[in-house]
């Protein structure tokens, strides 16, 4: 299983904080991307930021693990 | 004792978090601290209240992360970032760094790179309430 | 209503600062503050008291002068200056400046600002004493 | 009258925090530098400010008016 956590102005265009995908072996960042996109395009305007369980990443290449903690976040606004 | 980083949803108080530094060392010689407040006015409009959402695991690793790297890169005695959730309205305390050294200049200017940072790097977001309504806010390039 | 630039004897409180400063505007988005404190360790020596002089109309006169600058140079909403004089020990604290503005930087800027020229500007010494005895400090250049 | 106030360690070496001169038509800051230089050099040793009625002061050919507030002071080592 795959959880998407969603925050802020995305959770309000997504309209829901999670979302679950089922793992599949040699799945990719980039395949949940894509399958939002289709989903979700409004809320991805304004994705600047994405982490892999709780750590920033850049590379859509990179390989998921089943559990992993997947979140798609618009830029930051506190302080 | 309280953690070094933290989100919470009172008030803190600037008083209480530098007695906390202070009992850690008395080779301090100098403590900055930043308190950011919830303005009445932004971008042109009245804002009557403000509401955070965060990504709490990640925001906390985030702080724990700048914390240390402004203790290496400073060489800082202690510091400690509290950040509040939840809901403020005008004139409320949101954020509150305090930086501890031997000397003034590393206290003061770790102080201001820690604020800039946490800008950048915490996964807080703050909707404003005005007349006009809720909004997300977006924050400048 | 306390005065924005004092000479004490006794400690004080941030927080009675900062609210104090808040009091005075709901447009205060960033509060800067700075703290010195005596520490237990100077030039080498352990420190175990100091002894502050002042020559008090100047420096009160020159308090203000820098208050009133910093608040023109820097855009402040607000700004305090406090000095203890008389005795303290280690950990005591010596110096704090508060200062307020709608964003950020300037506050930080402000406050570091402040205390670089209140080292240079303001007439108060120190006497250290250690177990050498005592002596007046000599600023580095 | 003019009064001249010493502190903190320029205070400890003339051993006294107030000296008092009888005010000359014409008399300028040089005097009384000159005339404390003689009774007190070891104080002047470590005199790096001057100020006339609280404000500081350089040049030397101000003239004085009765009634002046004159301190010469150590470097400053308040904060």
């Amino acid at each position: 299983m795959i959880r998407v956590l969603f925050f802020g102005p995305v959770a309000e265009r997504v309209q829901t904080r999670e979302k679950q995908f089922e793992f599949i072996q040699g799945m990719k960042l980039q395949d949940v991307v894509t399958a939002l996109s289709v989903s979700d395009p409004q809320a991805f305007d304004i994705v600047s930021f994405t982490a892999v369980n709780q750590t920033q990443v850049k590379d859509m290449q990179l390989p998921l693990n089943d559990g992993d903690e997947i979140a798609f976040m618009a830029k930051f606004s506190g302080g | 004792m309280q953690d070094a980083v933290r989100l919470q949803t009172e008030d803190f108080s600037v008083d209480a978090e530098i007695a906390a530094l202070k009992s850690s060392s008395k080779r301090i010689g100098g403590i900055a601290t930043f308190v950011g407040c919830a303005r009445d006015f932004s971008e042109g409009r009245d804002v009557s209240r403000i509401d955070f959402d965060t990504y709490p695991a990640m925001a906390l690793a985030e702080l724990q992360r700048l914390r240390n790297s402004a203790i290496e890169k400073f060489g800082l005695l202690d510091a400690c970032i509290v950040h509040r959730i939840g809901s403020v309205t005008a004139g409320d305390n949101i954020v509150l760094i305090v930086t501890a050294a031997e000397h003034r200049a590393p206290a003061l200017n770790a102080c201001h790179w820690l604020i800039d940072e946490l800008k950048q790097c915490v996964p807080i977001w703050k909707k404003e309430t005005t007349p006009q309504g809720e909004s997300w806010v977006t924050p400048h390039p």
